[in-house]
């Protein structure tokens, strides 16, 4: 299937929850509403037609201008396609829904985004901090991030 | 709908209260185990915290970030694109030479370059070089957490030779620093074939004397068929990647199903677990896909050497890589399994976000699903055929 | 430190002797803690194999940081690897040695700039004997930081040290 | 011990100190030996040297390693039950110790001449179980306890087959005394028990496959009792960290670390005694005699250290329930059949 296909489908099914796209990148990606990501993500692997059954990856990104977002990089065994998915939300409400019921991979990988970037991960079913120390403060791949001075006693800076 | 609660009970002794014929539950015991930072089979500084009930395992919590380095802090940071080759080396330190292939093909994928034949045929020896190198830590180590020493000794005399090459080549033993964006930093040196082809015929019969010594022997094939066993289904669902998901019988490598460097040129087939003396999928599968794959790698890299032309071993590339804002997730199959670089270019001289999607980080989140109704001798088991490295489970 | 170290008020013929033999038993006995943390670990690992061999010292592997005598940091200590760190230095018998082993235990290395979850050295948590320094070190590195380990070991003192 | 009875009772009580303390001593000996030819053997299976640095090829090395731990640090840590933790290192170097006066080293010397000599062997070295546990509950480390269990298990239940094994040799000598077992295969090495004994040709030959097996299962189930690999489950260095000891740490590590490598050669001393003819030459009446006889009793014996440290340094390790599984469902029935063909056979 190619991007166009997968973009007029999930429009024909979800509507208004994509809210942009950009088809003619080296890697098509389609910009998705960030509470609806679980159901669209069901209904891409669910999908006969998509099968999109392999998570390659997923990041967190801060994109310096007030916004964060999750980038899926999604696979299909069956069909051998590939479809970029992404979700925005802004610093001041870094809510995005969890993907985790549906490729059990996205667990740590949600983590490690909440970690490195303070985006909250709704329903996701253990949303500690993977990385760093559970007392850690700040959330430091977010590109205004102050390095302490001092954790637990240790110098940080050198 | 993918049903991942199909795991396979291990025990007939699963744990959980225990019912007496009147009705009544037995109360037992279950205790809390710390197994790391500091313990000698958990390959590093990984720690897991283990709910035990006598010896079964009830439930794994894997806790991780103690080698946590910044890489992707220190990816945002460098002046340039290429500073960002030496930390790759330091992911992996295992297969050094396989996160740079994956890095400067990402790099490369955005600037949209060809490179020269030369060079993707060096880079291919190299790659497979250091896959071999890489699976003999991984069967060594997993012959010490067998509670055989031995094998490890002679894993790692064997790799040294490997290390001998690579020396020779760029001065380096474990972190190269060689594949540079469009090229090699530089060309092989002259003896570099002959000596490579000689270490191929050395290596192939040891291959067979290791086996010997500790993949059918009978003990170790006793500990290790039809323990911790991955189900294809579940395999895929947690994205598990390389030996791991070979393993579980799915036929799936990157190097023939989404090619890159010159792979597609050469006469080889992926190596999937059987399940010839257990369950397809189960600890010994990986270990067997391990070993075999090794013995592909040897002969690739004879098939890569006799091919290799003559030539130029930098594409002309500009001083200064800025290439175009965009993004770009390019992926490698290294011997943990598929280690994708996704980079954000904003136009600038830096990259703006270079998100590495590490094998053994992926494979490890597979682990307490696995383990549950294993004893502890089993998980250090699992968890050394998982073949994971904190450096890239971290980052 | 050790049952008798430093219990003696000055030097005679006899501790100086006593001194000589415990010091030759302490530098040519130096059970290695088994403990790597990064990439320092893989040539730690390759300097106890057959190729370099580290047992000819004397250096036998133990598990636990109780029989150990010498600790090699051998890797990048993270913030939150440190406490650890202290704390199996904690656990080991006097008399104990630690080598740094690499650039980052070190110093940092290539992390100290933006490294915000690296500590700048392992020597800002525990005292360290021998700085073995490369990125990572050779083997053979290695083998020599021991060789200055024993040298220092080889002078140690049992009289007590003036106030 | 009969000469002593004339004596005064300072007098015997000197000697019986001097003359338990030579076991004493060939024990100190003999670990410093085997904990250096370990490391040797292990080295040169593995491709390497070990020890090349402390005196010629490194063979002052367990000495330095010895004083070395005699000044170390003596670490108690709090939370242990101090009394038992002290206790516990004694305990198993007793019970190791104390076994060690039933062995026959010479046709002049034995600790003491006890009638039930293999029983009292079998039932002094349970001991060490008792100090396992002790070391492994008081050191307050789930590793330990784990380490301590693993351990109890098995030694309870390798003991049915060694006690098996020794019964098929007492069926064929007719007695627990091992004096009396060695003297009844004096006569070289076709009288040894392994080979059948001196008894008539038909029923020799008969017997020896039966004797083969039995002394191969004592010696796979010694190697469990004295907890060396494939059968090293209470001190798995990759799974359990050190097992038992991993909290012990100076000289008390030392004494459980000697008391090890005793075991190792008591248990193949009772398996020289029984199965291959003890101090006996192997050339009947040529090269025997007191000081040739425990030669040959040590060098049996050395034979089969020997051995397990080769297959230590070869094999991996079984998981706990295979362990069972061997020593319930596959030695123990072996020796029942054993020991019913060779009754029948020894009936003839």
């Amino acid at each position: 299937m190619t991007a166009e296909e997968i973009l007029n489908s999930l429009k024909a099914k979800f509507g208004d929850a994509i809210v942009e796209a950009k088809l003619d990148a080296p890697q098509p990606w389609i910009v998705v509403n960030p509470s609806r990501t679980k159901e669209i993500a069901f209904f891409l692997r669910d999908d006969p037609a998509t099968r999109f059954d392999y998570m390659m990856c997923l990041s967190g990104v801060d994109y310096n201008n007030g916004k964060l977002g999750i980038v899926y990089h999604l696979f299909s065994m069956v069909h051998r396609h590939k479809i970029v998915l992404k979700a925005f939300c802004t610093k001041e409400q870094p809510h995005i829904q969890s993907v985790t019921s549906v490729w059990a991979t996205a667990n740590w990988h949600e983590r490690e985004a909440f970690d490195m970037y303070g985006i909250v991960i709704d329903e996701h079913p253990d949303l500690r901090r993977i990385l760093l120390p559970y007392d850690w403060e700040g959330h430091p791949l977010r590109k205004d991030y102050q390095v302490p001075e001092f954790y637990n006693g240790m110098k940080v800076p050198y | 709908m993918i049903e991942t609660k199909s795991l396979p009970t291990q025990y007939a002794s699963q744990p959980g209260p225990v019912q007496t014929s009147s009705g009544k539950t037995l109360r037992t015991d279950e205790m809390i185990i710390n197994m790391g930072p500091q313990h000698p089979s958990t390959h590093g500084v990984l720690r897991l915290e283990i709910v035990v009930e006598g010896e079964i395992i009830i439930d794994v919590i894997p806790h991780i970030g103690y080698l946590h380095r910044c890489f992707e802090k220190h990816a945002e940071h460098m002046t340039n694109y290429q500073q960002v080759i030496p930390y790759c080396d330091r992911l992996d330190y295992c297969a050094a030479i396989n996160d740079e292939h994956s890095y400067v093909l990402a790099v490369e994928r955005m600037l949209k370059i060809e490179l020269p034949e030369r060079v993707e045929y060096i880079r291919v020896v190299m790659a497979e070089l250091q896959r071999i190198a890489s699976h003999l830590i991984a069967v060594g180590t997993f012959g010490i957490d067998a509670g055989a020493f031995t094998p490890f000794l002679y894993a790692f005399h064997d790799r040294e030779l490997i290390l001998d090459l690579f020396e020779m080549t760029c001065g380096a033993r474990l972190l190269y620093n060689y594949f540079w964006i469009g090229g090699l930093s530089h060309d092989i040196p002259p003896q570099f074939v002959d000596k490579a082809k000689q270490f191929c015929t050395y290596f192939r019969p040891r291959i067979k004397e290791f086996n010997d010594l500790l993949t059918y022997n009978e003990i170790f094939v006793k500990r290790t068929a039809n323990v911790g066993v991955l189900p294809k289904d579940v395999a895929l669902n947690y994205a598990c990647s390389g030996p791991m998901l070979r393993g579980s019988g799915i036929n799936w490598d990157l190097r023939r199903d989404d090619p890159y460097s010159v792979y597609h040129k050469l006469q080889w087939e992926p190596q999937i677990g059987k399940g010839e003396m257990g369950t397809v999928g189960d600890v010994w599968d990986r270990h067997i896909v391990r070993m075999r794959e090794m013995e592909v790698s040897l002969s690739i890299i004879e098939q890569a050497l006799a091919a290799l032309p003559e030539g130029n071993v930098q594409a002309a590339i500009p001083k200064r890589i800025r290439p175009d804002a965009g993004e770009v997730y390019a992926r490698t199959e290294t011997p943990r399994g598929e280690l994708g670089f996704y980079v954000i270019s904003d136009g600038s001289g830096t990259p703006f976000r270079v998100k590495a999607r590490a094998p053994a980080f992926v494979n490890l989140s597979v682990l307490p699903a696995i383990s549950r109704g294993c004893m502890i001798a089993d998980l250090v088991l699992i968890a050394g055929s998982v073949d994971i490295v904190l450096g890239q489970v971290d980052r | 430190m050790g049952l008798l170290d430093q219990r003696f008020e000055n030097g005679n013929v006899f501790v100086t002797s006593l001194e000589n033999l415990l010091n030759w038993a302490r530098l040519s006995s130096l059970y290695q803690m088994q403990f790597g943390l990064a990439c320092c670990a893989i040539e730690m690992m390759a300097a106890s194999a057959s190729d370099f061999d580290i047992m000819r010292f004397g250096i036998i592997p133990r598990a636990t940081p109780r029989q150990a005598d010498v600790m090699f940091v051998a890797g990048t200590v993270t913030l939150k690897m440190a406490s650890r760190i202290k704390r199996l230095y904690d656990q080991m018998a006097e008399p104990r040695y630690i080598i740094s082993m690499g650039s980052c235990a070190n110093c940092g290395g290539p992390y100290w700039e933006h490294g915000y979850h690296v500590l700048k050295g392992v020597d800002r948590v525990i005292p360290v004997d021998v700085y073995v320094p490369g990125c990572p070190p050779r083997p053979e590195a290695l083998l020599e930081g021991i060789i200055k380990l024993q040298e220092k070991v080889r002078k140690e003192s049992l009289v007590k040290k003036p106030a | 011990m009969d000469a002593f009875q004339n004596l005064g009772f300072w007098r015997t009580l000197l000697v019986t100190v001097v003359l338990s303390a030579l076991p004493l001593v060939f024990i100190l000996l003999y670990a410093l030996v085997t904990i250096y030819l370990e490391m040797k053997v292990a080295a040169h299976v593995q491709d390497r040297l070990a020890y090349m640095r402390t005196g010629w090829h490194g063979v002052l090395q367990p000495i330095a390693d010895f004083i070395k731990l005699l000044q170390k640090e003596d670490i108690i840590s709090v939370a242990a039950d101090r009394k038992l933790f002290i206790l516990a290192p004694y305990i198993v170097f007793m019970g190791t110790y104390g076994a060690y006066a039933a062995i026959p080293f010479s046709s002049i010397f034995i600790g003491a001449q006890i009638d039930l000599g293999a029983f009292f062997i079998v039932a002094i070295s349970s001991l060490v179980v008792v100090g396992i546990l002790m070391a492994g509950w008081a050191s307050n480390n789930k590793w330990s306890i784990f380490g301590a269990v693993r351990s109890v298990a098995q030694m309870v239940s390798y003991e049915i087959p060694t006690v098996l094994a020794i019964l098929v040799g007492v069926m064929i000598t007719g007695s627990l005394n091992l004096q009396e077992v060695t003297k009844f295969q004096a006569g070289g090495i076709q009288d040894w028990v392994i080979f059948g004994g001196p008894l008539p040709l038909l029923q020799k030959l008969l017997i020896t496959p039966f004797t083969v097996i039995t002394f191969l299962i004592l010696f796979v189930a010694s190697l469990a009792e004295v907890n060396r690999t494939p059968f090293d489950l209470p001190e798995a260095e990759s799974e359990l960290v050190q097992g038992f000891f991993t909290e012990y740490s100076g000289m008390r590590w030392a004494l459980f670390y000697v008391a090890e490598y005793a075991n190792m050669f008591l248990v193949s001393a009772v398996a020289v005694a029984y199965f291959l003819g003890g101090w006996g030459s192997p050339f009947g009446e040529t090269l025997s005699g007191p000081v040739l006889g425990f030669f040959w009793f040590v060098l049996k014996g050395m034979v089969l250290v020997f051995l397990q440290i080769w297959l230590r340094w070869t094999l991996p390790r079984l998981r706990v329930d295979q362990l069972m599984y061997t020593a319930w469902k596959v030695l123990v029935p072996f020796l029942f059949v054993c020991i019913v063909a060779i009754g029948l056979i020894l009936v003839l």
